[in-house]
């Protein structure tokens, strides 16, 4: 196994779990917007990671291009939407929990 | 590995088939909509269908999810909640259940027996691709092989987005748009406005010769055409009756032409001129490709014909 | 210019969509008569070219089938283009008098979509393009069923919209099923190929039960008389004459081309019971309704029963019969298509006179408003299979090909259905002939309107006299053999 | 390598369920939309995986539609849905 293909299998399986991570922090973080902190950091870096790996055995310059530019697309796409989903819930003063504290138990507001 | 993953893809697959359609909550449902339609994608990409693929995440990801959002927000405005999913002890419940286990049943059954297909008509597509002025076989069987189902299609289109317009009860025309005072909002669409439009008109060009073309540039367009709509930009062009409907047959018009001018020369309907098809394949999905994401795009505007709430602007 | 009178049955219709969708008031009626006009006369050039070279094809974008799509005209496609081109015309004639300006706009580009559908079904001899046909159809049936904008025919057309997209899901699921067995989509290829096995049984299974569904036959009709009846007049007569016809139509193909009448006669008999269901179904409910449209709309359900009475006679082992009941199918076809589409225009007529949609409102119409009462009667006629007119002929072959392959059922079914017909056909007329107190005062609609019904009920009269002419058009396939 | 690819792709199926479970439990409409959001991206890493896997190019064309398109849905949830429910419920 060549040093590269080790550096890819790395880079992978690090990707994924972050996105794993990501999705654990969005189960486990106690409020709104630490569900969003959880969200965009794990997702840029997974993804991230995982662009990088690939783009380790592409032949072209542009294919490479395309990967890097799916990776920008979404991070802005994500940074954008949390910022939105944050500035939305701070104007309609959701409450952030202090630290300790779990979220009280809510209805499904939409419901 | 692989089976595993084919495994729990179509576990996810019915999972939120079954969760959309049966929890209590109309958003909840939405959001397992949305995120079913990706989950196709990923399926179709794994059956080796790429093009559907493209068109179920332009579609799916785009215009589904904002028509459906909108709709619920609608549903909130009028505080018109449709009456809630009943229990499941009604009859019509039960038949609807009979006849879908037996239709599966049926279905079981028939795909059961072997398959011997007597024409192979993948062999004469590859053999008559290299007439065809394209090389990616699936745009040559839409736009020039059975081009006449893919004229009538595109009439399909027009008339949905007319019969859309005749379903609505009201003749009003849609409100001032409201839009989120976000400036990071605006900045990044900015950014995005011609990236969309620069990948459909890759979707478009790429159709030649790989997966894409019309039907998914024109997806994505309509994706651009919302966006602008949701940021507030100026849409008075749609709402005059010329400029839309002028833009709904738009590709009709130019298909119609296209088509019919070998007539002229005693050649059959939608015949091309020898060695020019793929120019003229070009021209057609470029109208078209206009014309679908504007069919998409005044869906999407017909639904807002009665004024959502009046945010206060921070 | 050889390949011109055919694909102009496409892109006639296809222009005067387009020219509606995009002229401005005047222009866009104007357009579209003469667009009218126009395929009036390329009916009449492609009659021509079928007199002089008999059945042909034609494949578009020079792709011959299986590969492309052809198209093909033979007598049975001639006929059904011939008439839903006479019964369109003249309901464009009487919708832009009918018609208020606001709803003749949406009009106009419905209507020309609908006869590109119909005329692509009529010329379609592939699977999948009578799929998109189909949706094309529907899709134009919806929008002219909601033109009149109120809360019962919105309902209507939802409920309609619902019911053509199960059967063309159906339809579409068939065909799938059909293309996966035998790799091809063309009819003709398909019947040199086709036999019945398990999976293409299933397969025409799903595609019947659509189209069917299509056709409002009997158990699956429930969505056809609000549409049709609370539908604007002209689109009733539209509907009723042209729509169902064509899933009917689709059926009688795929019947008659894949030899479905050499399969076990269960199928046949099943069709044949769902038509009788269908004929005493729709004949009572037509006896019981105080709408008139309502009456017209379930007579329509009723005869499509008789229509269906034509497969358990299709057999093989009596060539002659079997012809006979093909014949007197077809006949029945076009009987119904004129006289519906008339007796519609001629109900509307009736109750733009008294303004009322009551049956008992009618009292006293037959002193004053003579002339609709007529052209009501005269499709009545044909409706109910009175001699001479076309609806009796085809009833006539249709009980001769029963008797020859004694099958006396059927017989019974279709007296007992001409009884309730001219039941329910008789109640109305009874209502007319009340006398009322008080004089005339009903209101007088346009000549146009009073003569357009009355064209169509006479044509229905007339091809009584002119059947052998039509069925000479007919493939005489199962020669006699008596 | 393609074992690799495919153990790759099981965490991230794992993870796309994890993020399902946050849109069916809320409990509110915004954390559904952010779970919405990270398993859009979620697909985006399975679809690039995919093109390698399979050698089907066309699944990075995929992922760009729907990298362009992921925001979509958060922007018009915040614009039109979110915000609304709210002022129904003060008044």
């Amino acid at each position: 196994m060549s040093l590269l293909a080790i550096l890819q299998s790395f880079l992978l399986i690090a990707g994924a779990l972050m996105f794993c991570i990501g999705s654990l922090g969005l189960i486990r973080f106690p409020d709104t917007y630490t569900r969003i902190h959880a969200l965009t950091k794990a997702d840029n870096l997974g993804l991230g990671l995982i662009v990088l790996a690939l783009i380790l055995n592409v032949e072209s310059v542009a294919l490479a291009l395309k990967l890097l530019l799916i990776w920008g697309l979404v991070m802005i796409a994500s940074a954008l939407s949390g910022h939105l989903v944050a500035w939305e819930a701070d104007e309609q003063c959701i409450p952030l929990c202090q630290p300790g504290e779990t979220e009280r138990h809510l209805e499904s507001e939409d419901e | 590995m692989n089976e595993l993953i084919d495994l729990t893809l179509v576990c996810i697959l019915l999972g939120l088939a079954s969760l959309s359609l049966f929890t209590q909550s109309l958003f909840r449902a939405v959001m397992f909509f949305i995120l079913l339609g990706l989950i196709l994608a990923l399926v179709w990409i794994r059956l080796d269908a790429p093009d559907i693929a493209l068109a179920e995440a332009a579609i799916g990801a785009g215009i589904t999810g904002i028509l459906l959002l909108d709709a619920l927000a609608h549903l909130r405005a009028t505080s018109n909640t449709p009456p809630q999913l009943r229990q499941l002890k009604q009859p019509r419940f039960w038949l609807a259940l009979i006849s879908g286990a037996g239709v599966i049943l049926l279905l079981a059954l028939a795909i059961s027996e072997p398959l011997a297909p007597a024409v192979a008509l993948d062999l004469q597509v590859s053999e008559n691709l290299t007439n065809s002025g394209v090389t990616h076989p699936i745009t040559a069987i839409l736009l020039n092989f059975r081009s006449y189902d893919t004229l009538l299609e595109v009439a399909v289109l027009v008339l949905a987005a007319l019969v859309a317009v005749t379903l609505r009860q009201s003749d009003e025309h849609p409100v001032v748009n409201e839009y989120l005072p976000n400036p990071l909002l605006h900045a990044c669409l900015k950014l995005f406005f011609p990236m969309i439009f620069l990948v459909s008109m890759y979707l478009l060009w790429a159709g030649a010769a790989q997966p894409g073309g019309a039907f998914q540039a024109g997806a994505v367009l309509a994706a651009a055409f919302v966006l602008f709509y949701l940021v507030g930009l100026k849409t008075q062009l749609a709402q005059n009756d010329i400029y839309l409907k002028g833009g709904w047959i738009f590709g009709l018009a130019l298909f119609v032409l296209v088509g019919s001018m070998p007539l002229l020369y005693g050649q059959p309907f939608l015949t091309y001129p020898d060695s020019q098809a793929g120019i003229f394949i070009l021209l057609i999905e470029l109208g078209l490709t206009l014309s679908i994401g504007w069919i998409l795009f005044s869906m999407f505007l017909l639904s807002q014909s009665s004024p959502l709430q009046k945010k206060d602007s921070p | 210019m050889v390949h011109f009178p055919m694909a102009g049955l496409v892109v006639f219709p296809l222009l005067g969509a387009l020219v509606s969708l995009a002229l401005s008031q005047r222009w866009r009626t104007l357009m579209s008569f003469a667009l009218i006009l126009a395929l009036l006369l390329n009916n009449a050039l492609l009659l021509l070219q079928f007199y002089s070279q008999g059945m042909f094809n034609e494949a578009m974008g020079n792709w011959p089938a299986p590969l492309g799509i052809e198209l093909r005209i033979d007598g049975l496609a001639l006929i059904f283009s011939l008439m839903s081109a006479i019964v369109a015309s003249i309901c464009a004639l009487y919708a832009y008098v009918y018609l208020r300006p606001a709803q003749l706009k949406l009009f106009w580009p419905f209507f020309w979509f609908l006869w590109v559908a119909l005329n692509s079904i009529w010329l379609s001899s592939d699977l999948f393009n009578l799929y998109v046909g189909l949706e094309l159809l529907s899709l134009a049936a919806v929008g002219l069923v909601a033109l009149s904008r109120d809360a019962l025919s919105l309902a209507a057309a939802l409920r309609y919209l619902f019911a053509a997209l199960l059967g063309s899901i159906g339809y579409l699921l068939g065909v799938a099923l059909l293309y996966a067995t035998y790799g091809t989509l063309s009819l003709v290829e398909l019947s040199q190929h086709f036999s019945l096995t398990l999976s293409s049984s299933v397969a025409l299974g799903f595609m019947f039960i659509g189209l069917l569904m299509k056709t409002a036959v009997f158990p699956m009709h429930s969505w056809l008389p609000p549409a049709h009846g609370g539908a604007l007049t002209p689109v009733s007569a539209l509907l009723s004459a042209l729509v169902i016809k064509a899933s009917f139509y689709i059926v009688l193909r795929l019947w008659t081309e894949l030899s479905l009448d050499s399969a076990p006669t269960s199928a046949g008999l099943l069709m044949g019971i769902l038509g009788s269901a269908a004929i005493l179904w729709g004949g009572w409910m037509a006896l019981h309704q105080t709408h008139l449209k309502l009456v017209v709309a379930y007579s329509t359900l009723a005869q499509i029963g008789y229509f269906m009475l034509i497969f358990p006679l299709l057999s093989d082992t009596n060539p002659h019969a079997s012809h006979l009941a093909f014949q007197g199918g077809i006949l029945m076809l076009l009987a119904h298509a004129l006289a519906k589409a008339g007796m519609f225009l001629a109900a509307g007529n009736l109750l733009f006179c008294t303004g009322q949609k009551d049956l008992h409102s009618l009292a006293g119409l037959s002193r004053y408003r003579p002339l609709n009462i007529f052209a009501f009667g005269l499709a009545g006629v044909s409706i109910m299979g009175l001699p001479p007119s076309g609806g009796f002929n085809g009833k006539w072959l249709i009980i001769q090909s029963a008797m020859l392959q004694s099958q006396w059922q059927w017989v019974l079914v279709i007296l007992l259905g001409s009884l309730l017909s001219a039941a329910y056909i008789f109640r109305v007329f009874s209502y007319t002939y009340q006398e009322v107190e008080g004089g005339d005062r009903f209101k007088q609609p346009s000549p146009l309107l009073e003569w357009s019904a009355l064209s169509l009920s006479v044509l229905s009269i007339l091809l009584g006299f002119a059947s052998m002419l039509v069925l000479d058009l007919l493939p005489s396939h199962s020669v006699v053999t008596q | 390598m393609n074992s690799l690819y495919s153990v790759t792709l099981v965490i991230l199926l794992i993870s796309l369920l994890m993020g399902v479970f946050r849109i069916w439990r809320g409990p509110r409409m915004a954390d559904r939309i952010m779970a919405a959001q990270l398993t859009g991206s979620t697909g985006v890493a399975v679809l690039l995986i995919f093109a390698e896997l399979q050698n089907q190019p066309a699944a990075r064309d995929t992922a760009l539609v729907l990298a362009l398109l992921a925001m979509l849905v958060a922007i018009a949830f915040v614009g039109r849905v979110w915000g609304f429910s709210q002022e129904k419920k003060d008044s």
